[in-house]
């Protein structure tokens, strides 16, 4: 047993082409779905935002940032796919994002190049039908297949952006995926989906429940390597959560007076939010490494998605809640945005894995044993 | 005003001299019952006798609901009643008035309006809710802006409050008003009794984060009232209103207070209940918030001793940091053990809640609302300010609105 | 499984004859052994301070507080005891205290009344010889008997309190003690003491070999039950400690200006010590609480040791290095009490079971098993 | 005072007017190594010849070590030189002399200052120290009280500096001394260099808790400083010391940190060694410290990335919290891994520490060596405020000490 190797660190900072990405998909969402409206939206039936997400995939083109030029997509790579979703994760916006580029990852590696197009152009979206818990590292559970046809059996519970979903990509074994077509009403054949209220408003989980539903078995699919993926791309959404979260709270501390000084003058609160500034900074270069690693095909992956999902979850949580506290009385109301980061910052941080489960993985890839 | 029979409530027994000992009061109950069975008396009534009776709150003065007895000795009379199958008086609906409300008329009020609200308070009758914070006045509860102006024959009050628990249940509110805007903030204050079904006042529910209204906002406009509700003279409002906080804390018993009880009891079922959901590390996590859950209670045990003793230590501000802490922690790593389940919640619809038996929540609600136990009834950061400067004796904080009219300060 | 009942919690303050022990010991400590005393002893070799120990035990009785007047002591109670610990805590005094208490713990299980009252008369010193951080709820470690005779033989490390002791109880089977006489000049027959530099320089550490050491069997002793009773002490002595970095540091930014204020006036710092009283505070009513279940013969002692252990170690440790901190580089010297209680603080997180020991102890005390 | 070959030094070479770049850079060394082999040459003799050919430092002037060189080219001279064997300027003894005194120097210096020191510097023939901190004044460097009064031909120093590394091996010290205790405290300060042989300076080992003496307090009585080992104008102190702090930070270099560095190193080597010391707790601790070491790690490489790009960034004060708070907490972890070993300690006998090799010594003397890592170089509560004020823009701290005569300051 000795240390791990250390493998090079990359490029961790932001390129030009991405600060352009940044300041197109923020301008989109602050005038689409600034956080009054993602609120309002949160008490109707209409989870999704597909206007938002329509425009931000045929304007800007975030679905196929992942995807080679010939095989329809813009040929960036996950690195701009994170900036995109620090965006989305500073709005709180609530679109596919997530749940689509798991799918992406998914697909690159097989052979559905038609569908990879369709869904890197936002013709379609398709979604990874697990549970929204599962983290790489573990077993998939799958979905049992029906007689001799390729008729799907069987229950996913708490699947993440599988609401609007045109297809689902249904694990059936270790390395076979089924590709079943949701249908446009949100009910295909055979295919029954359940939205119930979630903890995070602006995420919410679905039960996909199979019963005789016809699918396509895919091979080349590797569902760890996608969720390692998807880690990364979670990572930085927790970033940019993050980072709204403590400019609000400094905004707020600033502007606000109690015994005749600012907020922002009392030490303790100035302590608390540089220390969370550090752990911001934390945040933002695992997010990137790990980011830079599903970008490069970096054999480092699995622990840089392990090392993000671990560190940025606490972090995200650790500012929504004490941007919440600092906040007062007020952001204990539902009319201030407070809690739509509390709300999604504690979903996140079971999303694809908690902290002690990547701990867990960690443990493994870096020859810590129990 | 005096209690008549007309109005429905028994005559004042006359008392002896000196005020009764436990068992005098154990007496006095006794025959109480004896006269007034719990089971074939209306409820109302039998609250109103028990009033008149003395037995209401034994430490009041005779007339008002007590015998001027020592404090603690109220509990064994409330005992004997429970015991006996007697009505309540809506303790948990009529918290304010109780708890805080009650003591501040008995403090400050003159004798009619201690006659006035005294009795229908104690029967739970009518309910009592507290306009103080407002929404650019929280912890620093002295910069209220709501205004109280003298116009002939009445005050008039304008202004906005907010977190007000009960408003929409209560017949009567304590209010802190500014009556005079250019002295320094402290010294402009006064303190009424406002009429909460007077003309002008609007009681609105406050949504809050896990989807309910449990709170109020209170909008005043053009609201009269009378001199005769005020309690305490112009410009004292602060004083009046630091004593009603001072009865805002939590009473702590001299009994046992159960091992697990609070949020840890929940995480700790959870546990119990789903082995399939441990892991080591969150064995080590669950175990660390027992022992703090565990000196906890021992600590709160310990300040409930201190004050039966009548050392009354400073432990109380520590506890509830602590406490707030705690479910804060508790019922977070439950979503985590809950896994999946934890990522749902039953319903964010807007709507009153019911009751207040937090143990009966969901998980998810739960984490929700004990972000508010840092916040509500002293900030965890103000408190930390209360032990250093009260306790430890380190110097106050810097202020800037010690010798500044109030109308002139920053906000 | 279910949740476990609620002991009765008994009387948690401190009596009129606790606060009288208290002042006598501080007086005594406070002239006999000032911190400057202390530091200086530990350049010495006269690691332990006897001239302080005789005092103690002669002139106020410290050993025997726990042991009934009928065989020697001084009929008060393990809570006296705690007091005690406190105090000398405070002072990190180096006499052999804590061994002097978990060896009367044991002795008072036994029929060695001869031994025990000349123990709890100070004229005589005892103590078990187990590693320094065993603690209860796990098989202690037996010195193997030879042949048909009494003689030990073997080796017992990192022992606490053995520097002067006259007489060592020596575990040989799970119920069964070997009292060996050390011997005046600290070699008996057969019996060789090993004292090294420690960690904490006010109680160090010594190594005990037996080689055909003659001894005599005892049964009746509880060894688990003696580790509880001392976790108890350890937890008052962990308090007194604790007490004394937070008057420290508190005195010291009341006196230090930078910045043309007070030190103490720094909101910041003014909050971390608001959360040590708090920290402290808890220390108190456990430890009170541990000190009476061992007093009162409470069945709850395993749970209330272990509580009090877990908790007392991780607040001691905080007010000491949250208090070498506060003083800046002062508290960095030799010439400064604070790396006196620093040492004492990391030491004492491990004698007697660390927390992690005292978690996992619980665990199974309350039933919440792994 | 100019370079000339009676001193031993070699002549100026002739310089071309652009300053030269990477690959000129690297053909001036091939060359200079051609003229000065590394095995045959002594070491004084080589390094004086490096310094007279402008290979010192590049980026300096040239005939001052240097050839105007861009500072980024320095890693490469440095490099080809290590990889022939050229001898060291004993650059860990010189830490303070090359990384701060150095700089000052040639920032504040003139020309005869420049010549008279740099050279013998660079070489490590003379070591410096760095006479700044006070018992009085540590954090508020700026209240230092070592009094320089100007006695006809010398300023006359009297006072007690703290925490001086190196004193017992310097040859001079920079210091900053009051010069008017009459003004306010930021400016009444100069900047002096003393000869630490001078008459009256003396230096006293300073026992830390480890045991060792590995800082001094350097006395200073009567001592005599001619007016031309000044650095700046009289009162100019605080802002030359400003700037040497200013080159006090840690350069993070372009290349990829070692994952495990650190301290959290000796503790994952300790928990592989050592299967039968794992408990289920202590592992989840152990990877915690992993996770943050290695966030520490990739956010100091992430600085280096934006220093290397020319966006110095303020997160050196954030990197330098978390690796004391990390080689603090991973130090203490591995005492309680170590368990019975972990209470052991060597020896805490008084003497001089022969080196700063953290990972040869022992874990106990790591766990207390490590707690001034919070308080040396920038304690962790100034460099939140650093953070919160000069990151966050948050209002600084009340200050009572800007109006106010030195003299007259509360201490």
């Amino acid at each position: 047993m000795s240390a791990p190797a250390t493998p090079e660190t990359g490029d961790l900072l932001y390129s030009d082409v991405e600060d352009d990405l940044r300041a197109s998909v923020r301008a989109l969402v602050e005038k689409q779905a600034p956080w009054d409206a993602v609120l309002r939206r949160t008490d109707t039936d209409d989870a999704v935002d597909t206007d938002l997400w329509k425009r931000l995939t045929q304007e800007i083109g975030v679905a196929g940032l992942a995807v080679p030029e010939e095989r329809g997509g813009a040929g960036a790579s996950w690195r701009e796919v994170a900036v995109v979703a620090e965006e989305l994760g500073r709005a709180v916006a609530p679109v596919p994002f997530l749940g689509t580029a798991v799918a992406t990852a998914l697909l690159l590696g097989t052979a559905e190049d038609e569908l990879l197009a369709s869904v890197a152009g936002g013709e379609r979206t398709a979604v990874l039908v697990v549970g929204a818990t599962r983290g790489a590292g573990r077993p998939v559970p799958v979905v049992e297949r029906q007689g001799a046809g390729d008729l799907l059996a069987g229950t996913v519970t708490a699947v993440v952006d599988a609401v609007t979903a045109d297809v689902l990509l249904v694990p059936v074994s270790a390395t076979e995926i089924a590709v079943v077509e949701a249908g446009a009403d949100g009910g295909g054949d055979g295919v029954t989906r359940t939205t119930s209220e979630s903890l995070d408003m602006t995420r919410r989980l679905t039960d996909v429940t199979f019963d005789g539903a016809p699918a396509r078995i895919v091979t080349g699919a590797d569902v760890d390597h996608a969720l390692q993926v998807g880690a990364a791309v979670l990572a930085s959404e927790q970033l940019g959560l993050a980072e709204r979260c403590l400019a609000d709270t400094v905004a707020y501390l600033r502007d606000r007076h109690q015994f005749g000084r600012q907020l922002a003058s009392y030490q303790a609160l100035k302590h608390r939010l540089a220390d969370l500034w550090v752990a911001i900074t934390q945040a933002r270069a695992v997010a990137r490494y790990a980011a830079r690693c599903a970008a490069d095909g970096s054999p480092d992956l699995p622990v840089a998605a392990a090392v993000a999902q671990t560190h940025c979850s606490e972090v995200a949580l650790l500012a929504a809640e004490d941007g919440l506290q600092l906040h007062g009385g007020i952001g204990f109301t539902w009319e201030h945005p407070a809690h739509l980061f509390l709300k999604r910052a504690r979903a996140d941080a079971l999303v694809l894995g908690s902290a002690d489960h990547h701990r867990t993985v960690l443990a493994d890839l870096v020859d810590l044993p129990a | 005003m005096t209690t008549t029979e007309q109005d429905g409530r028994a005559p004042l027994r006359s008392v002896s001299d000196s005020p009764p000992d436990a068992a005098a009061l154990a007496r006095r109950v006794e025959e109480f019952l004896a006269e007034h069975d719990p089971a074939g008396t209306d409820a109302a009534d039998f609250l109103r006798a028990r009033f008149a009776a003395g037995l209401a709150w034994v430490h009041y003065p005779a007339g008002l609901g007590g015998l001027g007895a020592e404090n603690g000795l109220q509990t064994a009379v409330d005992a004997a009643f429970a015991r006996a199958g007697a009505p309540e008086n809506r303790p948990r609906l009529n918290v304010i008035g109780l708890g805080m409300a009650a003591p501040t008329i008995l403090r400050f009020g003159d004798d009619a309006q201690k006659q006035r609200w005294l009795p229908s308070l104690w029967t739970g009758e009518d309910i009592w809710c507290q306009l103080f914070s407002e929404p650019g006045a929280g912890s620093d509860l002295a910069g209220v802006g709501t205004s109280a102006v003298w116009d002939g024959d009445a005050w008039v009050l304008n202004g906005q409050k907010v977190w007000t628990s009960m408003a929409h249940h209560a017949r009567w509110g304590i209010i802190l008003a500014r009556t005079d805007p250019e002295a320094v903030k402290h010294r402009g204050l006064s303190y009424f009794v406002v009429d909460m079904t007077a003309p002008g006042v609007e009681v609105r529910g406050l949504r809050q984060i896990t989807g309910e209204a449990e709170f109020n906002e209170v909008f005043l406009t053009d609201v009269r009232v009378p001199d005769d509700q005020r309690l305490g003279e112009v410009g004292q409002g602060w004083a009046v209103a630091q004593y009603t906080l001072m009865n805002e804390r939590v009473a702590i018993g001299g009994g046992t207070l159960p091992r697990e009880s609070g949020a840890v009891g929940a995480l700790a079922a959870r546990w119990r209940e789903h082995p399939e959901a441990r892991t080591p590390g969150l064995h080590d996590r669950v175990l660390r918030l027992w022992v703090r859950t565990e000196a906890a209670r021992l600590t709160a045990e310990r300040l409930g001793q201190q004050q039966a003793a009548g050392q009354p230590g400073p432990e109380g501000s520590g506890v509830k940091i602590t406490y707030a802490g705690l479910n804060q922690e508790c019922s977070s790593l439950e979503l985590e053990l809950r896994g999946e389940d934890g990522l749902r919640y039953p319903d964010y619809t807007e709507r009153r809640p019911e009751v207040e038996d937090y143990g009966s929540r969901d998980a998810g609600w739960r984490y929700l609302r004990f972000r508010a136990n840092s916040i509500e009834g002293g900030t965890t950061e103000i408190l930390r300010n209360v032990v250093a400067e009260r306790v430890l004796g380190l110097p106050a904080e810097a202020r800037a609105d010690k010798d500044v009219p109030w109308k002139d300060l920053p906000r």
